[in-house]
Protein backbone atom coordinates (compact mmCIF):
# COMPACT_ATOMS: atom_id res chain seq x y z
CA UNK A 1 0.00 0.00 0.00
CA UNK A 2 0.91 3.86 -0.54
CA UNK A 3 0.38 6.13 2.39
CA UNK A 4 -0.30 9.73 0.56
CA UNK A 5 -1.15 13.26 1.50
CA UNK A 6 -4.27 15.14 -0.08
CA UNK A 7 -4.26 18.45 0.05
CA UNK A 8 -8.16 19.75 -0.83
CA UNK A 9 -8.04 24.03 -1.91
CA UNK A 10 -11.30 26.15 -2.40
CA UNK A 11 -14.61 24.16 -3.07
CA UNK A 12 -13.44 20.63 -2.56
CA UNK A 13 -11.84 21.91 1.18
CA UNK A 14 -15.44 23.21 1.71
CA UNK A 15 -17.09 20.17 0.26
CA UNK A 16 -15.00 18.33 2.46
CA UNK A 17 -14.88 19.50 5.46
CA UNK A 18 -11.07 19.51 5.89
CA UNK A 19 -8.07 20.70 4.51
CA UNK A 20 -6.11 17.75 4.07
CA UNK A 21 -6.56 13.91 4.24
CA UNK A 22 -4.15 10.96 4.74
CA UNK A 23 -5.51 8.03 2.56
CA UNK A 24 -4.11 4.37 1.97
CA UNK A 25 -3.98 3.43 -2.04
CA UNK A 26 -3.00 0.35 -3.72
CA UNK A 27 0.36 0.15 -5.04
CA UNK A 28 0.48 1.87 -9.04
CA UNK A 29 -2.78 3.18 -8.29
CA UNK A 30 -3.38 5.92 -10.85
CA UNK A 31 -4.74 9.22 -10.58
CA UNK A 32 -8.13 7.75 -12.47
CA UNK A 33 -7.94 5.17 -9.70
CA UNK A 34 -7.38 7.61 -6.73
CA UNK A 35 -10.24 9.66 -8.27
CA UNK A 36 -12.81 6.47 -8.17
CA UNK A 37 -11.33 5.64 -4.68
CA UNK A 38 -12.41 8.85 -2.61
CA UNK A 39 -15.43 8.82 -4.60
CA UNK A 40 -16.25 6.08 -3.60
CA UNK A 41 -15.39 6.78 0.21
CA UNK A 42 -15.93 10.55 0.22
CA UNK A 43 -19.41 11.15 -0.90
CA UNK A 44 -19.39 15.06 -0.40
CA UNK A 45 -16.55 14.95 -3.17
CA UNK A 46 -18.18 12.14 -5.51
CA UNK A 47 -19.37 14.68 -8.11
CA UNK A 48 -16.40 16.99 -7.70
CA UNK A 49 -14.14 13.97 -8.78
CA UNK A 50 -15.75 14.14 -12.20
CA UNK A 51 -14.05 17.90 -12.90
CA UNK A 52 -11.31 18.10 -10.12
CA UNK A 53 -7.90 18.99 -11.29
CA UNK A 54 -4.92 16.86 -9.73
CA UNK A 55 -1.38 17.52 -8.83
CA UNK A 56 0.96 14.89 -7.54
CA UNK A 57 4.00 16.81 -6.10
CA UNK A 58 2.78 19.93 -6.94
CA UNK A 59 2.96 19.35 -10.74
CA UNK A 60 -0.31 18.44 -13.06
CA UNK A 61 -1.31 14.86 -13.17
CA UNK A 62 -3.68 13.29 -15.37
CA UNK A 63 -5.74 10.04 -14.91
CA UNK A 64 -3.38 7.93 -16.82
CA UNK A 65 -0.22 8.73 -14.12
CA UNK A 66 0.87 6.33 -11.37
CA UNK A 67 0.72 8.14 -7.86
CA UNK A 68 4.04 7.26 -6.19
CA UNK A 69 5.38 6.22 -2.93
CA UNK A 70 4.36 9.27 -0.51
CA UNK A 71 3.15 11.56 -2.91
CA UNK A 72 2.07 15.35 -2.21
CA UNK A 73 -1.50 14.41 -3.80
CA UNK A 74 -3.31 18.04 -4.28
CA UNK A 75 -7.08 18.52 -5.53
CA UNK A 76 -8.70 21.33 -6.47
CA UNK A 77 -11.34 23.60 -9.36
CA UNK A 78 -9.66 25.63 -12.17
CA UNK A 79 -7.78 28.18 -10.67
CA UNK A 80 -9.30 31.69 -10.50
CA UNK A 81 -6.38 33.97 -9.30
CA UNK A 82 -5.62 37.78 -10.37
CA UNK B 1 24.39 40.92 -18.42
CA UNK B 2 24.10 38.10 -19.21
CA UNK B 3 20.19 36.36 -18.94
CA UNK B 4 21.23 34.68 -15.80
CA UNK B 5 21.68 37.55 -13.99
CA UNK B 6 18.10 39.35 -14.98
CA UNK B 7 16.07 39.50 -11.77
CA UNK B 8 13.17 36.96 -11.46
CA UNK B 9 10.54 37.82 -8.46
CA UNK B 10 7.90 35.53 -7.66
CA UNK B 11 6.01 35.52 -4.48
CA UNK B 12 2.68 34.93 -2.89
CA UNK B 13 2.35 37.84 -0.30
CA UNK B 14 -0.62 38.61 2.09
CA UNK B 15 1.38 42.18 2.24
CA UNK B 16 0.20 45.63 0.32
CA UNK B 17 1.76 45.64 -3.20
CA UNK B 18 4.62 47.58 -3.37
CA UNK B 19 4.95 48.90 -6.85
CA UNK B 20 7.78 51.17 -6.80
CA UNK B 21 9.68 48.78 -4.90
CA UNK B 22 8.72 45.46 -7.00
CA UNK B 23 9.97 48.03 -10.40
CA UNK B 24 13.05 49.03 -8.77
CA UNK B 25 13.75 45.69 -7.38
CA UNK B 26 13.70 44.33 -11.77
CA UNK B 27 15.22 47.80 -12.81
CA UNK B 28 18.91 46.81 -14.16
CA UNK B 29 20.99 49.35 -15.90
CA UNK B 30 20.15 47.97 -19.09
CA UNK B 31 16.45 48.70 -18.48
CA UNK B 32 14.59 51.77 -20.55
CA UNK B 33 11.03 50.11 -20.00
CA UNK B 34 8.72 48.64 -17.71
CA UNK B 35 5.18 47.42 -18.53
CA UNK B 36 3.05 46.56 -15.09
CA UNK B 37 -0.02 45.01 -15.11
CA UNK B 38 -2.25 45.06 -11.98
CA UNK B 39 -5.47 43.36 -10.87
CA UNK B 40 -8.01 44.83 -8.23
CA UNK B 41 -10.95 43.83 -6.32
CA UNK B 42 -13.61 45.60 -8.26
CA UNK B 43 -16.33 46.98 -5.93
CA UNK B 44 -19.34 47.27 -8.33
CA UNK B 45 -19.38 45.06 -11.50
CA UNK B 46 -22.10 46.02 -14.62
CA UNK B 47 -24.43 43.38 -16.03
CA UNK B 48 -21.73 43.50 -19.09
CA UNK B 49 -19.33 41.13 -18.93
CA UNK B 50 -21.19 39.62 -15.51
CA UNK B 51 -22.50 36.29 -15.17
CA UNK B 52 -24.06 36.66 -11.74
CA UNK B 53 -26.10 40.10 -11.68
CA UNK B 54 -29.13 40.42 -12.14
CA UNK B 55 -30.45 42.44 -15.12
CA UNK B 56 -29.70 45.89 -15.31
CA UNK B 57 -28.04 45.31 -11.58
CA UNK B 58 -24.62 46.37 -10.86
CA UNK B 59 -23.11 43.29 -8.89
CA UNK B 60 -21.58 44.44 -5.22
CA UNK B 61 -18.38 42.84 -3.82
CA UNK B 62 -18.07 43.84 -0.21
CA UNK B 63 -14.40 41.78 -0.39
CA UNK B 64 -12.73 38.53 -1.98
CA UNK B 65 -11.15 36.10 -0.05
CA UNK B 66 -8.02 34.93 -1.85
CA UNK B 67 -6.09 31.32 -1.09
CA UNK B 68 -2.99 29.92 -3.08
CA UNK B 69 -1.46 26.41 -3.06
CA UNK B 70 1.24 28.22 -1.92
CA UNK B 71 4.83 25.70 -3.08
CA UNK B 72 2.52 25.06 -6.05
CA UNK B 73 1.70 28.68 -6.66
CA UNK B 74 5.51 30.18 -6.70
CA UNK B 75 6.64 26.76 -8.76
CA UNK B 76 3.86 27.97 -11.56
CA UNK B 77 4.74 31.65 -11.63
CA UNK B 78 8.44 30.53 -12.05
CA UNK B 79 7.15 28.05 -15.05
CA UNK B 80 5.14 31.49 -15.94
CA UNK B 81 8.37 33.62 -16.04
CA UNK B 82 10.69 30.94 -17.73
CA UNK B 83 7.88 30.83 -20.63
CA UNK B 84 8.05 34.87 -21.05
CA UNK B 85 11.77 34.44 -21.06
CA UNK B 86 11.51 31.93 -23.82
CA UNK B 87 8.98 33.89 -25.76
CA UNK B 88 10.77 37.32 -25.35
CA UNK B 89 14.65 36.23 -24.70
CA UNK B 90 15.42 40.64 -24.40
CA UNK B 91 13.11 41.02 -21.38
CA UNK B 92 15.37 41.68 -18.61
CA UNK B 93 13.46 41.52 -14.92
CA UNK B 94 10.34 39.72 -14.22
CA UNK B 95 8.17 40.47 -11.25
CA UNK B 96 4.90 38.30 -10.28
CA UNK B 97 3.06 38.67 -7.07
CA UNK B 98 -0.44 37.69 -6.03
CA UNK B 99 -1.58 38.52 -3.11
CA UNK B 100 -3.83 36.65 -0.77
CA UNK B 101 -6.18 36.88 2.49
CA UNK B 102 -8.97 39.10 2.48
CA UNK B 103 -9.16 42.21 0.02
CA UNK B 104 -11.11 44.67 -0.66
CA UNK B 105 -12.24 46.77 -3.57
CA UNK B 106 -9.75 48.80 -5.38
CA UNK B 107 -7.10 46.95 -3.49
CA UNK B 108 -4.43 45.78 -5.88
CA UNK B 109 -4.64 41.61 -6.14
CA UNK B 110 -1.98 40.95 -8.45
CA UNK B 111 1.33 42.16 -10.66
CA UNK B 112 2.93 40.86 -13.33
CA UNK B 113 5.57 43.63 -14.50
CA UNK B 114 7.95 42.84 -17.11
CA UNK B 115 10.96 45.29 -17.68
CA UNK B 116 13.59 45.85 -21.38
CA UNK B 117 15.85 48.22 -22.14
CA UNK B 118 12.71 49.67 -25.04
CA UNK B 119 9.45 49.81 -25.03
CA UNK B 120 9.32 48.13 -28.58
CA UNK B 121 10.48 44.97 -27.92
CA UNK B 122 7.36 42.96 -26.35
CA UNK B 123 7.13 44.23 -22.51
CA UNK B 124 3.33 44.82 -23.03
CA UNK B 125 2.66 41.57 -24.63
CA UNK B 126 5.23 39.47 -22.77
CA UNK B 127 2.97 41.14 -19.24
CA UNK B 128 0.13 40.75 -21.10
CA UNK B 129 0.73 36.87 -21.57
CA UNK B 130 2.48 36.78 -17.63
CA UNK B 131 -1.43 37.17 -16.41
CA UNK B 132 -2.81 35.01 -18.96
CA UNK B 133 -1.24 32.50 -17.77
CA UNK B 134 -1.04 33.04 -14.42
CA UNK B 135 -4.92 32.94 -14.32
CA UNK B 136 -4.50 29.63 -16.05
CA UNK B 137 -2.06 27.54 -14.38
CA UNK B 138 -0.76 28.90 -11.12
CA UNK B 139 -3.26 27.39 -8.41
CA UNK B 140 -4.68 30.44 -6.68
CA UNK B 141 -8.78 31.15 -5.92
CA UNK B 142 -10.69 33.64 -5.04
CA UNK B 143 -14.37 33.40 -3.44
CA UNK B 144 -16.26 36.66 -3.56
CA UNK B 145 -18.27 37.81 -0.60
CA UNK B 146 -21.13 40.32 -1.07
CA UNK B 147 -24.99 41.43 -0.17
CA UNK B 148 -26.10 38.21 -1.50
CA UNK B 149 -23.74 35.96 0.14
CA UNK B 150 -20.45 34.32 -1.09
CA UNK B 151 -19.56 32.38 -4.16
CA UNK B 152 -16.09 30.89 -5.37
CA UNK B 153 -15.07 32.35 -8.32
CA UNK B 154 -15.29 29.68 -11.04
CA UNK B 155 -11.98 29.26 -13.34
CA UNK B 156 -11.76 28.26 -17.23
CA UNK B 157 -9.12 26.57 -17.64
CA UNK B 158 -7.71 22.95 -17.85
CA UNK B 159 -4.24 22.57 -17.97
CA UNK B 160 -2.77 20.27 -19.89
CA UNK B 161 0.08 17.96 -19.34
CA UNK B 162 3.43 19.37 -19.63
CA UNK B 163 1.60 22.49 -17.50
CA UNK C 1 -20.59 56.01 -13.66
CA UNK C 2 -20.22 58.20 -16.62
CA UNK C 3 -16.95 58.84 -18.63
CA UNK C 4 -17.36 62.53 -17.36
CA UNK C 5 -16.70 61.08 -13.64
CA UNK C 6 -13.69 59.11 -15.11
CA UNK C 7 -10.03 60.58 -13.31
CA UNK C 8 -7.48 62.24 -15.52
CA UNK C 9 -4.15 62.73 -13.79
CA UNK C 10 -1.41 64.65 -16.14
CA UNK C 11 1.26 66.51 -14.98
CA UNK C 12 5.38 67.38 -15.43
CA UNK C 13 6.57 67.15 -12.01
CA UNK C 14 10.59 67.54 -10.50
CA UNK C 15 9.25 64.64 -7.89
CA UNK C 16 9.88 61.11 -7.77
CA UNK C 17 6.63 58.81 -9.51
CA UNK C 18 5.25 57.43 -6.80
CA UNK C 19 3.60 54.41 -8.88
CA UNK C 20 1.28 52.97 -5.88
CA UNK C 21 -0.18 56.96 -5.29
CA UNK C 22 -1.01 57.07 -9.26
CA UNK C 23 -2.67 53.86 -9.46
CA UNK C 24 -5.01 54.60 -6.58
CA UNK C 25 -5.75 57.97 -8.41
CA UNK C 26 -6.98 56.27 -11.27
CA UNK C 27 -9.15 53.41 -9.69
CA UNK C 28 -12.56 53.53 -9.58
CA UNK C 29 -15.35 50.73 -7.91
CA UNK C 30 -16.13 49.54 -11.02
CA UNK C 31 -11.89 49.10 -12.10
CA UNK C 32 -10.05 46.12 -12.19
CA UNK C 33 -7.49 46.28 -14.37
CA UNK C 34 -4.52 48.98 -14.72
CA UNK C 35 -1.75 48.60 -17.63
CA UNK C 36 1.08 50.79 -16.56
CA UNK C 37 4.02 52.09 -18.70
CA UNK C 38 7.23 53.42 -16.77
CA UNK C 39 10.36 54.51 -18.44
CA UNK C 40 13.58 55.01 -16.92
CA UNK C 41 17.18 56.54 -17.45
CA UNK C 42 19.17 53.83 -18.77
CA UNK C 43 22.69 53.81 -17.00
CA UNK C 44 24.16 51.43 -19.97
CA UNK C 45 23.28 51.25 -23.68
CA UNK C 46 24.13 48.39 -26.00
CA UNK C 47 25.64 49.05 -29.16
CA UNK C 48 22.41 47.39 -31.02
CA UNK C 49 19.75 50.04 -30.95
CA UNK C 50 21.84 52.83 -30.46
CA UNK C 51 23.30 55.46 -32.91
CA UNK C 52 25.68 56.82 -30.36
CA UNK C 53 27.78 54.22 -29.28
CA UNK C 54 31.17 53.06 -31.07
CA UNK C 55 31.65 49.56 -32.50
CA UNK C 56 31.33 47.05 -29.84
CA UNK C 57 30.66 49.42 -26.64
CA UNK C 58 28.04 50.24 -24.64
CA UNK C 59 27.50 53.73 -24.24
CA UNK C 60 27.23 55.25 -20.30
CA UNK C 61 24.98 57.51 -19.24
CA UNK C 62 25.68 59.28 -16.24
CA UNK C 63 22.18 61.47 -15.99
CA UNK C 64 19.77 62.36 -18.36
CA UNK C 65 18.68 66.55 -18.14
CA UNK C 66 15.08 66.96 -18.71
CA UNK C 67 13.41 70.03 -19.86
CA UNK C 68 9.76 70.61 -20.97
CA UNK C 69 7.69 73.81 -22.16
CA UNK C 70 5.17 73.24 -19.09
CA UNK C 71 1.88 74.83 -19.85
CA UNK C 72 1.82 73.20 -23.19
CA UNK C 73 3.13 70.11 -22.48
CA UNK C 74 0.42 69.24 -19.94
CA UNK C 75 -2.19 70.77 -22.83
CA UNK C 76 -0.63 68.06 -25.19
CA UNK C 77 -0.60 65.82 -22.23
CA UNK C 78 -4.60 66.46 -21.96
CA UNK C 79 -4.93 66.05 -25.78
CA UNK C 80 -3.17 62.45 -25.31
CA UNK C 81 -5.49 61.42 -22.60
CA UNK C 82 -8.39 62.43 -24.94
CA UNK C 83 -7.44 60.78 -27.60
CA UNK C 84 -6.90 57.53 -25.80
CA UNK C 85 -10.52 57.59 -24.43
CA UNK C 86 -11.95 58.13 -27.93
CA UNK C 87 -10.10 55.35 -28.99
CA UNK C 88 -10.89 53.25 -26.20
CA UNK C 89 -14.13 54.40 -24.75
CA UNK C 90 -14.22 51.61 -21.55
CA UNK C 91 -10.31 53.03 -20.69
CA UNK C 92 -12.06 54.84 -16.85
CA UNK C 93 -8.35 56.14 -15.33
CA UNK C 94 -5.92 57.50 -17.41
CA UNK C 95 -2.56 58.77 -15.64
CA UNK C 96 -0.06 60.46 -17.67
CA UNK C 97 3.40 62.15 -15.91
CA UNK C 98 6.82 63.34 -16.96
CA UNK C 99 9.12 63.66 -14.36
CA UNK C 100 11.58 66.48 -15.25
CA UNK C 101 15.21 68.06 -14.34
CA UNK C 102 18.17 65.47 -13.31
CA UNK C 103 17.50 62.41 -13.42
CA UNK C 104 19.89 59.32 -13.00
CA UNK C 105 19.96 56.24 -14.32
CA UNK C 106 17.40 53.62 -12.89
CA UNK C 107 14.95 55.85 -12.21
CA UNK C 108 11.37 56.01 -13.78
CA UNK C 109 10.79 59.03 -15.70
CA UNK C 110 7.61 58.50 -17.33
CA UNK C 111 4.72 57.03 -16.60
CA UNK C 112 1.49 56.08 -18.65
CA UNK C 113 -1.41 54.32 -17.13
CA UNK C 114 -4.99 53.22 -18.18
CA UNK C 115 -7.67 51.46 -15.68
CA UNK C 116 -10.39 49.43 -17.39
CA UNK C 117 -13.17 47.19 -15.39
CA UNK C 118 -11.37 44.22 -17.31
CA UNK C 119 -7.91 43.49 -18.91
CA UNK C 120 -9.14 42.66 -22.28
CA UNK C 121 -10.53 45.73 -23.26
CA UNK C 122 -7.54 47.36 -24.51
CA UNK C 123 -6.01 48.87 -21.34
CA UNK C 124 -2.51 47.69 -22.58
CA UNK C 125 -2.99 49.11 -26.33
CA UNK C 126 -4.09 52.62 -24.72
CA UNK C 127 -0.89 52.52 -22.50
CA UNK C 128 0.78 51.52 -25.48
CA UNK C 129 -0.50 54.19 -27.27
CA UNK C 130 0.12 56.75 -24.76
CA UNK C 131 3.29 56.60 -24.42
CA UNK C 132 3.64 56.94 -28.12
CA UNK C 133 2.10 59.98 -28.43
CA UNK C 134 3.38 61.22 -26.02
CA UNK C 135 7.10 60.53 -27.24
CA UNK C 136 5.73 62.03 -30.34
CA UNK C 137 3.52 65.18 -29.35
CA UNK C 138 4.28 66.52 -25.65
CA UNK C 139 7.16 68.96 -25.80
CA UNK C 140 9.64 67.79 -23.23
CA UNK C 141 13.35 67.21 -24.13
CA UNK C 142 16.44 65.47 -22.72
CA UNK C 143 20.22 65.79 -22.51
CA UNK C 144 22.18 62.94 -22.02
CA UNK C 145 25.37 63.54 -20.17
CA UNK C 146 27.73 60.84 -19.74
CA UNK C 147 31.79 60.37 -20.23
CA UNK C 148 32.10 61.61 -23.82
CA UNK C 149 30.08 64.73 -23.13
CA UNK C 150 26.78 65.90 -23.31
CA UNK C 151 24.44 65.92 -26.03
CA UNK C 152 20.63 66.44 -26.87
CA UNK C 153 18.58 63.41 -27.72
CA UNK C 154 17.08 63.90 -31.56
CA UNK C 155 13.35 63.76 -31.84
CA UNK C 156 11.84 62.10 -34.60
CA UNK C 157 8.03 62.86 -34.98
CA UNK C 158 6.96 66.24 -36.90
CA UNK C 159 3.65 67.20 -35.42
CA UNK C 160 1.28 67.31 -38.52
CA UNK C 161 -1.63 70.05 -38.42
CA UNK C 162 -4.55 69.45 -36.04
CA UNK C 163 -1.94 67.96 -33.80
CA UNK D 1 3.25 96.15 -35.90
CA UNK D 2 2.67 93.36 -33.57
CA UNK D 3 4.98 92.44 -30.16
CA UNK D 4 5.77 88.82 -29.60
CA UNK D 5 7.35 87.08 -27.00
CA UNK D 6 9.38 84.25 -28.34
CA UNK D 7 10.04 81.00 -25.71
CA UNK D 8 12.89 79.20 -27.27
CA UNK D 9 14.21 75.59 -25.77
CA UNK D 10 16.79 72.56 -25.81
CA UNK D 11 18.92 73.48 -28.63
CA UNK D 12 17.08 76.32 -30.23
CA UNK D 13 18.33 77.87 -26.18
CA UNK D 14 21.57 76.35 -26.23
CA UNK D 15 22.30 78.02 -30.12
CA UNK D 16 20.36 82.25 -29.17
CA UNK D 17 22.02 81.49 -25.99
CA UNK D 18 18.13 82.81 -24.01
CA UNK D 19 15.79 81.46 -23.33
CA UNK D 20 12.97 83.87 -24.38
CA UNK D 21 13.26 86.91 -27.14
CA UNK D 22 10.74 89.55 -27.65
CA UNK D 23 10.37 90.63 -31.17
CA UNK D 24 8.24 93.28 -33.16
CA UNK D 25 6.74 91.45 -36.58
CA UNK D 26 4.65 93.38 -38.76
CA UNK D 27 0.69 92.67 -38.48
CA UNK D 28 -0.25 89.55 -40.21
CA UNK D 29 3.25 88.27 -40.37
CA UNK D 30 3.36 84.36 -41.30
CA UNK D 31 4.87 81.44 -39.52
CA UNK D 32 7.42 81.06 -42.27
CA UNK D 33 7.80 84.99 -42.25
CA UNK D 34 8.80 84.70 -38.46
CA UNK D 35 11.39 81.94 -38.94
CA UNK D 36 12.66 84.07 -42.08
CA UNK D 37 13.02 87.32 -39.71
CA UNK D 38 14.80 85.35 -37.12
CA UNK D 39 17.05 83.48 -39.57
CA UNK D 40 17.81 87.14 -40.76
CA UNK D 41 18.39 88.71 -37.30
CA UNK D 42 19.76 85.80 -35.36
CA UNK D 43 22.46 84.21 -37.43
CA UNK D 44 23.13 81.18 -34.48
CA UNK D 45 19.65 80.68 -35.21
CA UNK D 46 19.57 80.67 -39.33
CA UNK D 47 20.15 77.01 -39.80
CA UNK D 48 17.89 75.91 -36.92
CA UNK D 49 15.10 77.75 -38.34
CA UNK D 50 15.02 74.85 -41.10
CA UNK D 51 13.62 72.28 -38.89
CA UNK D 52 12.21 73.58 -36.02
CA UNK D 53 8.85 72.89 -34.64
CA UNK D 54 6.81 76.39 -33.88
CA UNK D 55 3.95 76.71 -31.40
CA UNK D 56 1.55 79.40 -31.37
CA UNK D 57 -0.22 79.66 -27.88
CA UNK D 58 0.34 76.55 -26.91
CA UNK D 59 -0.47 74.78 -29.94
CA UNK D 60 1.66 73.39 -33.13
CA UNK D 61 1.87 76.00 -36.19
CA UNK D 62 2.56 75.58 -39.58
CA UNK D 63 4.07 77.61 -42.25
CA UNK D 64 1.08 79.27 -43.87
CA UNK D 65 -0.61 80.45 -40.62
CA UNK D 66 -0.59 84.36 -39.23
CA UNK D 67 0.67 84.92 -35.96
CA UNK D 68 -1.40 86.51 -34.03
CA UNK D 69 -1.52 89.86 -31.73
CA UNK D 70 0.55 89.49 -28.95
CA UNK D 71 1.12 85.28 -28.98
CA UNK D 72 2.79 83.38 -27.35
CA UNK D 73 5.58 81.89 -30.07
CA UNK D 74 8.09 79.10 -29.08
CA UNK D 75 10.26 77.15 -30.88
CA UNK D 76 12.08 74.02 -30.35
CA UNK D 77 12.82 70.73 -32.05
CA UNK D 78 11.52 67.46 -32.41
CA UNK D 79 10.78 66.31 -29.05
CA UNK D 80 12.42 63.94 -26.99
CA UNK D 81 10.63 62.89 -23.61
CA UNK D 82 9.53 59.86 -22.34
Amino acid sequence: MNHIKVLLFATLRDRAGTKSMEIEIPDSTTVQGLKDQIARDYPNLKQAMETVLISINREYAFDEAVVPQNAEVAMFPPVSGG
Amino acid sequence: MQPSNFPTIFSITESELDLNDLLAKITLPSTGAAAIFTGMVRGETSRRGSTQAKRGEARETAFLEYEAYVPMAEAKMKQVADEIRERWPVVEGIAIVQRIGKLYPQTPTVLIACTAAHRDTGVFDAARYGIDRLKEIVPIWKKEVGPNGEFWVEGEYTPKPGE
